[in-house]
């Protein structure tokens, strides 16, 4: 193994190897040319350009360089170091040589993908090889250190994709916590009467699983509970449960409902958030008939007592054998340790509000697809019947597709399922009423497995179809059959003219949103969101289910809007990936921590502060500052901040910058 | 490179988590933008030594950027909030030193604002353009004429080395 | 009038060759119209304007045209003059196209060519309204409203003498031309982009 | 060799005299070191002519303490000549080393300075704007003055140097080390600063107060407080260039109760002391908003005089970029 | 105005903005007719722009981003108003007297100078399309509730009238009278309908569209009749002017005369 030191007396010779990435590179970056200018550069000893740098024989061709030509430093020039900087330190490893002996050049995102002229293109691409040239020369022999990872996972958000989650994960032998602001787990799919497109119960296959989650031996559910704070890295995050009070002792609630029946409301009031408020509920309720865990809770808004104290407290006595019933109960913190984190914290509808000349909230015929969705369900508040406000069963129907979706001015996204859900909807609709019900949409988006069959099921059923995006909903008649009706205003694009359509009743296709709170969610576990809000995936294809931040892997819809199918493979693939860090057992750290050199530092003091992770310490009796390297994230500052240069960055060394700085600009 | 056909010279420095990311989603989404920008990556813009700033153009660099994450998204909890500190000292000093300000740029972008990194570039090359090329580099040399009448002077007229 | 027993029939197929290549183009560097090429035909535009319903070609069509690059059909519509500038479709657009603009750029460069139909009053107005604008720089609407007749549909003047009169009557229409006081100012600020430019713009 | 006597020469450029007193503070060890070597050269005590200078063979003296920053043509002539006649060449105290104060001049035209130096300046009488002239014919001879250079220049940037001694002025302690090392041929490696290589919070009397978690709520100038004669400096939000200075002076403007100002240089890890020390200023200031931010940074109103006191001609940058540089050679115009 | 304390001064020599009109023919120099009218209002003073008609308030605002927005065109119109050396620097902001009275006035002191309330008197709020439409700021452009608050501090009845921001036609009554009168009419036809007494409209073009033609539309369709007037001349009702100092008398469709409003002696 050749071993050369770092300081210079040993020769110093250079590898070089530029990818053509098929036409990737090599259209706009003339390869050869490159290499060939490299090759004349000092310490340089093989350049070359090749197709495919990352395929096996790309791979092969450093090591048997290294081997050949007694090379001690390689330079790859082709995509992004996120993307294959592993794999090259590892054919370098391969060869022999320390694998920090590599340094990447990125010439297809930052120059072949995003410029045209060649010829800048190419001196774009000279000029950073000559950088990572020049700056490979300081490179030093670096060893990754082992950080041992916690075998718990935290998920949060207890729809389909975290109870999936969680149950992969439980199953696997892994301990869970799962974590649920609302006081039922069930999310979204909860409130679905069937899903398309197998029209099958959403609550007989939810379900069992809620329950089975709950039960789980592995799994610890904590519902009415959030994340209020996490610290940590991967591996090691120290995470705050906030426990809200149910005034409910959930271990002693066995879900009899008893003292629903003698709240002192002897009818429900209040809204019904699980019913979009379509019905009425008590201070004291249960979320819904399937609610995970059956636990009753206290609305402290409505609840006589809590607000005021001055209640009979009937509640009490029909709970007097179990005393499940405590208006003393606070605000818990609970703190855990856990290695990784699962984020599936979902979506929000869009708020149809937004777009007044649908007639949202001004018309009471117009509803959303989740309110048709609670009246088109056994167990909601009609008991399965769609009626009109005023009871009638409506004749005919228009359900509006893209409310709120690619449109500029709201949301420029696809929500992806609109379409089939509204077919669905509009299925039930017709088994249910017999109504005459068209479709109207911009674009029919059935590409899911068994979705275009669907979208012919639908067809054949007689349900119209009209592409148009709906311009306006109103309620003035310009013909005696629009009398009392609601009006759609539509240019019908097949048929090329405008149409006014009579219905009873409008179906908005609300889209998804991310949730409101999603900037703090992502703040809490320091992951990136996308311009829309929805959190960002590592990598959109290679990384679907990872963050920037390692061991914080996403799930489900706050990702971006999917359907049930995808939302559980994802879940999946969360549990999957974050299973393979816990069995492995320790993650490889990057070697790019800031040490200090003792015999240079002064003892100013100056840095100490600047650490967020409180990795820099003074030591009093040497009076020196000293970095524990364990704690280090590697992020330079206080290299960058070091009045007299005594503190560096493996990886990141000033002579190794200054150096680039130099190559960058040592071109024509 | 004629001064015709000038073209101004940026080197970025920009962090692993959300600028650079962002640039390389301008490559993946294949967003075009000039071609004067050569990137530095390092790991958060709170690395950014001034010195780095500085060097740069005094090696001939029209201009630098600096791309971080947004306040508040730093990785580092607050790397990118000593980074505008210290920008703002900085600009302060190198307009002292007759240094433009349109020449030093600090810009949040986050990892999904691919195309805010086409934006910036393009607008930074345009604001330079106009500023004509710093050539620091040729400043030191065009300085250094001064004492070349002497020097050639003293050479011709000295004794062919004097042994020692 | 075609006779019930007569079916007339028409050739619609349109082949390359009417195409006019690069007016789309150049319609869409018009400023405020660069948005067209987002245009995804979802039919709100048309939906939304209260004039469709008298179009040769809805809102829409007229898009699909523009970037298809149908100069001649587009130039030749009725739907640029029927326009009345509502701003519906601009606003509700959900591609945030501006429409109404591309209405304007469309009217503009059909009044250029000089393809606008012949007994369309509306170009004949915003002609005529633009001339008196520029000689007076104030509008008086009854010698508008008189020369627009006079020049596009004499006969409807004697339909509308009624309503005329009213309006003298009450007071609300004044024969006597207004004009500015400064008209030399504006015309060598208009004068700026005729002499400056060229012809001002392509 | 012919003389058992190591050879040595002072010579005097840009710089206030500052660095002569210095050799004469060494006191009695001047005896000891008169006593060792033979000085060819000081005009500041002794008389010598250039011409002597010129006749020496070339590398005869020993060592040559060159004090000064180089701004004239006749003070490039004289380091020329130095570096000729000299086999070590030691840049000594902070203008030979990297410009010092009159480095400071970098930030305006030969112009300005001559401007106000012979019209604006307030103690200045001469209303013919007579200037000093590069030649002035007097009865058939011309007299010639130097030409001031548009660029002051630290010695190394006009000739090779081989050891630096900083310093405004350097101590006697550090120059008497520097001087016993030489005669005693312990020399470091050629281009080493003869100071030590680490900060002078090192060795000064305040580090210990210094708090390790303090941030800047303001900065504030010495003249601006009743600076407490014991806590750090820095602890007292006042400017000390000490942790991005050399130490090796012992500490002696902090123990005068004044924050250094950075007369030693930066450490041999820095190449630009100014804005290093600014990085680690700035780093620390609480503001997170820019306009807070820009409040605190108010308190430095000269950021160029406050860093880079002794040092902009071997800053990065070396002079102010925009200003015209005149290529005549007549520049007293 | 005056009579709510606000300043008006006409502008010194306007001219004629261009309207939807000229657009057609040249944008470039719409909005250099326009933005003349900026630059006059600007040296005036720092001033805002006021105009009652929506047209000019659409035309103007219209010039103002399209001089922020588009180099091409601001370029166009620096240089001639250079010509006349005027210059404008998008100061100015273009008001109109709705946004006005709404905003700087308040609702408030608009009540407190009702000395006549319209009780009674059903109104239905016309805003037409190109106040609200796409440049306005000061009020929603689907369902503009702003004049709606005013007329209710006026003590009238609002009618829900879902076209409160549809076009009346006005460009195209005098041109293409089946498409614009078909569209005033459908609006007064609505408002009957939905029993409003009178529309309030804030153009005085929809004004003159809605009012002048009502027998060309009677002949065409149906009976419309409804009074349509400018929001302000409410207001003065309100205020105890007299209808003939609001010029109420130029009416071709008279406001129907209500009992309520008969007995404090107003005669139309």
């Amino acid at each position: 193994m050749s071993n050369p030191s770092h300081n210079g007396t040993d020769e110093v010779r250079i590898g070089f190897y530029i990818c053509h990435c098929g036409h990737n590179i090599g259209a706009v970056v003339d390869c050869p040319a490159v290499a060939e200018y490299t090759s004349k550069l000092p310490g340089v000893v093989v350049s070359r350009d090749y197709k495919y740098m990352c395929s096996d024989p790309g791979q092969e061709l450093i090591q048997q360089d290294i081997h050949d030509h007694k090379l001690n430093r390689i330079v790859v020039a082709s995509c992004s170091p996120l993307l294959h900087e592993h794999t090259f330190r590892t054919a370098t490893e391969r060869g022999g040589l320390n694998p920090f002996y590599f340094q990447m050049v990125n010439i297809r995102e930052h120059d072949s993908w995003v410029h045209t002229d060649l010829i800048e293109a190419t001196a774009k691409a000279r000029a950073l090889a000559h950088a990572a040239i020049r700056r490979v020369r300081f490179h030093k022999p670096l060893e990754t250190t082992r950080v041992p990872i916690h075998p718990d996972v935290l998920v949060v958000g207890g729809g389909i994709s975290g109870i999936h989650a969680a149950l992969t994960l439980g199953n696997a032998g892994k301990k869970v916590f799962l974590v649920e602001r609302e006081p039922s787990i069930g999310g979204h799919m909860a409130k679905f009467d069937k899903t398309f497109p197998t029209l099958d119960c959403a609550a007989c296959i939810l379900t069992p699983k809620m329950s089975a989650v709950r039960s789980h031996e592995n799994v610890t559910l904590w519902t009415y509970s959030e994340v209020v704070k996490v610290e940590g890295y991967v591996g090691n995050y120290k995470v705050t449960v906030q426990r809200k009070p149910r005034y409910v002792i959930e271990d002693l609630c066995v879900g009899c409902q008893e003292c629903i029946k003698s709240c002192v409301y002897k009818e429900p009031k209040f809204s019904d958030e699980f019913n979009v408020g379509l019905s009425k509920r008590k201070p004291i309720y249960i979320p819904f008939p399937q609610a995970v865990p059956q636990v009753v809770l206290i609305d402290p808004e409505r609840c006589l007592q809590v607000k005021t104290g001055k209640c009979k407290k009937t509640c009490l006595e029909a709970c007097a054998d179990r005393q499940a019933i405590d208006f003393n109960q606070k605000e818990e913190l609970i703190e855990v340790k856990v290695g990784t984190i699962i984020v599936a914290t979902g979506f929000k509808l869009f708020d149809a509000k937004r777009i007044p000349q649908y007639g949202y909230g001004l018309y009471p015929n117009v509803v959303t697809s989740l309110e048709l969705e609670r009246l088109v369900t056994s167990s909601g508040p009609t008991a399965g019947d769609i009626i009109l406000r005023d009871g009638s069963k409506p004749k005919t129907a228009g359900f509006i597709l893209c409310v709120g979706s690619r449109d500029l001015k709201t949301n420029r996204w696809c929500s992806r399922t609109c379409c089939m859900h509204s077919m669905k909807l509009a299925q039930l609709f017709k088994e249910h009423t017999d109504a005459d019900v068209t479709i109207f949409y911009m674009d029919i988006r059935a590409p899911g497995k068994g979705c275009e069959e669907f979208y012919d099921k639908s067809l054949r059923e007689g349900i119209r179809f009209i592409r148009g995006r709906v311009a306006e909903v109103t309620d003035w008649a310009l013909a005696p059959e629009e009398e009392g009706k609601l009006v759609i205003r539509v240019e019908d694009t097949l048929a090329g003219f405008v149409r006014r359509i009579p219905v009873d009743m409008i179906v908005l296709a609300v889209g998804m949103e991310p949730q409101v709170d999603a900037q703090e969610v992502r703040r809490l576990f320091n992951m990136s969101c996308g311009t829309e809000g929805w959190f960002l995936e590592k990598h959109p294809k290679l990384a679907p289910v990872s963050t920037f931040t390692d061991g914080v892997f996403i799930a489900g819809c706050c990702q971006g809007p999917k359907d049930i199918p995808d939302s559980i493979a994802q879940a999946g693939a969360a549990a999957a990936e974050a299973m393979a860090l816990i069995d492995r057992g320790y993650i490889e750290q990057e070697p790019n921590t800031a040490y200090i050199v003792e015999e240079e530092c002064s003892g100013c003091k100056s840095c100490v502060v600047l650490c967020p992770y409180t990795a820099i310490s003074f030591d009093d009796a040497k009076q020196k500052a000293i970095i524990n390297e364990a704690l280090c994230k590697g992020c330079g500052t206080c290299v960058a901040s070091c009045p007299s240069g005594s503190i560096k960055q493996h990886l990141f060394e000033d002579e190794q910058i200054f150096s680039e700085i130099e190559g960058v600009l040592a071109y024509d | 490179m004629t001064e015709k056909n000038w073209q101004p010279r940026i080197v970025a420095f920009f962090c692993n988590w959300c600028t650079y990311t962002a640039a390389d989603l301008a490559g993946v989404s294949r967003l075009k933008y000039a071609a004067n920008i050569r990137i530095i990556r390092l790991m958060c813009s709170g690395r950014v030594d001034p010195q780095f700033i500085v060097d740069a153009f005094a090696r001939g660099a029209d201009g630098v950027l600096i791309g971080g994450c947004h306040p508040g998204d730093c990785h580092y909890v607050e790397g990118n909030y000593k980074a505008l500190r210290r920008f703002q000292m900085l600009k302060r000093m190198l307009d002292d030193m007759g240094i433009e300000e349109q020449r030093l740029q600090l810009e949040w972008i986050s990892a999904s604002e691919g195309d805010k990194v086409r934006t910036v570039v393009n607008d930074m090359v345009e604001k330079i353009k106009p500023l004509g090329p710093l050539g620091i580099p040729k400043k030191f040399e065009a300085w250094d004429k001064e004492m070349a009448e002497l020097e050639e002077k003293i050479t011709s007229s000295e004794p062919v080395a004097a042994p020692a | 009038m075609v006779e019930a027993h007569m079916m007339k029939i028409k050739r619609t197929i349109k082949y390359d060759a009417d195409r006019v290549g690069g007016f789309g183009r150049e319609i869409m560097s018009v400023a405020g119209c660069d948005q067209l090429p987002s245009c995804i035909q979802c039919g709100t535009c048309s939906g939304t304007c209260p004039l469709t319903i008298y179009m040769d070609f809805s809102p829409r069509q007229v898009m699909a045209l523009v970037r298809a690059d149908f100069k001649n059909e587009v130039l030749r519509s009725n739907t640029i003059w029927l326009c009345a500038s509502c701003y519906s479709c601009t606003v509700e657009c959900p591609r945030q196209i501006r429409i109404t603009d591309i209405m304007y750029a469309l009217k503009q460069r059909a009044i250029k060519e000089q393809v606008y139909p012949k007994h369309m009053p509306i170009p004949i107005l915003a002609k005529e309204f633009a001339k008196m604008v520029l000689s007076k720089g104030r509008i008086t609407e009854t010698l508008l409203v008189m020369q627009l007749f006079l020049r596009a549909n004499w006969r409807a003047v004697l339909s509308s003498w009624r309503l005329g009169l009213g309006l003298i009557t009450t007071g609300r229409f004044v024969i006597k031309p207004e004009r500015i006081e400064r008209q030399a100012e504006l015309d060598a600020m208009l004068a700026t982009i005729t002499n400056g430019n060229g012809k001002g713009k392509a | 060799m012919s003389s058992p006597k190591p050879k040595i020469a002072f010579y005097w450029c840009a710089s206030c005299g500052g660095c002569e007193e210095t050799v004469v503070d060494l006191a009695e060890d001047i005896l000891g070191v008169i006593e060792k070597v033979d000085i060819v050269l000081w005009p500041v005590a002794m008389d010598f002519k250039y011409k002597n200078v010129e006749a020496m063979p070339d590398k005869s003296i020993t060592a040559t303490l060159l004090n000064g920053a180089i701004r004239s043509s006749e003070q490039e002539e004289m380091a020329r000549l130095l570096r000729r006649k000299s086999q070590f060449l030691i840049a000594y105290g902070s203008c030979a080393v990297s410009g010092g104060i009159p480095s400071l001049a970098n930030q305006f035209t030969r112009e300005q300075i001559l401007k106000f130096n012979y019209e604006d300046a307030p103690t200045v009488v001469n209303e013919a704007k007579t200037r000093p002239r590069l030649e002035y014919q007097n009865n058939g001879h011309t007299l010639t003055l130097p030409e001031l250079r548009n660029v002051v220049r630290a010695l190394d940037q006009v000739v090779d140097v081989d050891y630096y001694v900083p310093g405004c002025p350097p101590t006697p302690n550090i120059t008497k080390t520097a001087i016993t090392a030489l005669l005693e041929g312990k020399l470091p490696p050629k281009g080493s600063v003869l100071a030590p290589n680490i900060a002078l919070c090192d060795e000064c009397p305040r580090k210990r107060t210094r708090p390790t978690s303090a941030s800047f709520m303001d900065f504030k100038r010495p003249h601006q407080l009743l600076a407490d004669p014991e806590l750090c400096f820095l602890a007292q939000s006042v400017v000390c260039m000490g942790p991005a200075t050399r130490s090796g002076c012992g500490s002696q403007c902090p123990a005068g109760n004044m924050p250094c100002t950075g007369c030693f240089g930066p450490t041999s890890r820095v190449r630009d002391q100014g804005v290093k020390l600014m990085s680690s200023l700035c780093a620390n200031i609480a503001a997170k908003e820019e306009d807070e931010i820009g409040k605190v940074l108010e308190g430095i109103p000269d950021p160029i005089g406050t860093f880079y006191r002794y040092g902009l001609a071997k800053s990065l940058l070396r002079r102010k970029m925009n200003l015209p540089f005149s290529g005549e050679r007549n520049g007293h115009g | 105005m005056r009579h709510l304390g606000i300043e008006l001064t006409e502008l010194d020599d306007w001219n004629c903005c261009g309207a939807t009109a000229y657009m057609s023919v040249d944008e470039q120099e719409a909005c250099i007719l326009a933005a003349r009218n900026l630059a006059i209002a600007e040296k005036t003073g720092p001033q805002d722009l006021l105009t009652p008609c929506s047209a000019c308030y659409l035309v103007l605002n219209k010039t103002k981003h399209n001089v922020e927005d588009f180099p091409k065109i601001r370029e166009g119109v620096q240089r001639a108003l250079k010509a006349a050396n005027l210059s404008y620097s998008g100061k100015t902001a273009v008001r109109h007297p709705l946004d006005v009275l709404f905003h700087d006035v308040g609702i408030e002191a608009i009540k407190r100078k009702v000395v006549r309330p319209l009780k009674g008197l059903k109104v239905a709020p016309y805003y037409g399309c190109q106040v609200v439409r796409p440049y306005a700021t000061f009020d929603e452009a689907w369902n503009p509730t702003t004049m709606d608050g005013i007329l209710a501090a006026l003590g009238a009845e609002i009618v829900h009238y879902p076209l409160k921001t549809k076009c009346c036609g006005a460009s195209l009554t005098g041109t293409v009278p089946e498409a614009g009168l078909r569209m005033s009419y459908i609006l007064l036809k609505e408002a009957v309908r939905r029993g409003a007494d009178v529309i309030s409209t804030i153009c005085p073009l929809c004004q003159f569209n809605l009012d002048a033609y009502h027998d060309q539309i009677m002949k065409r369709w149906e009976p419309a009749r409804i009074a349509t007037v400018y929001f302000t001349q409410l207001m003065g009702l309100a205020f105890g002017l007299e209808p003939k100092q609001l010029g109420l008398h130029r009416n071709f469709v008279p406001m129907k005369r209500l009992p309520e409003l008969e007995k404090s002696e107003i005669r139309f």
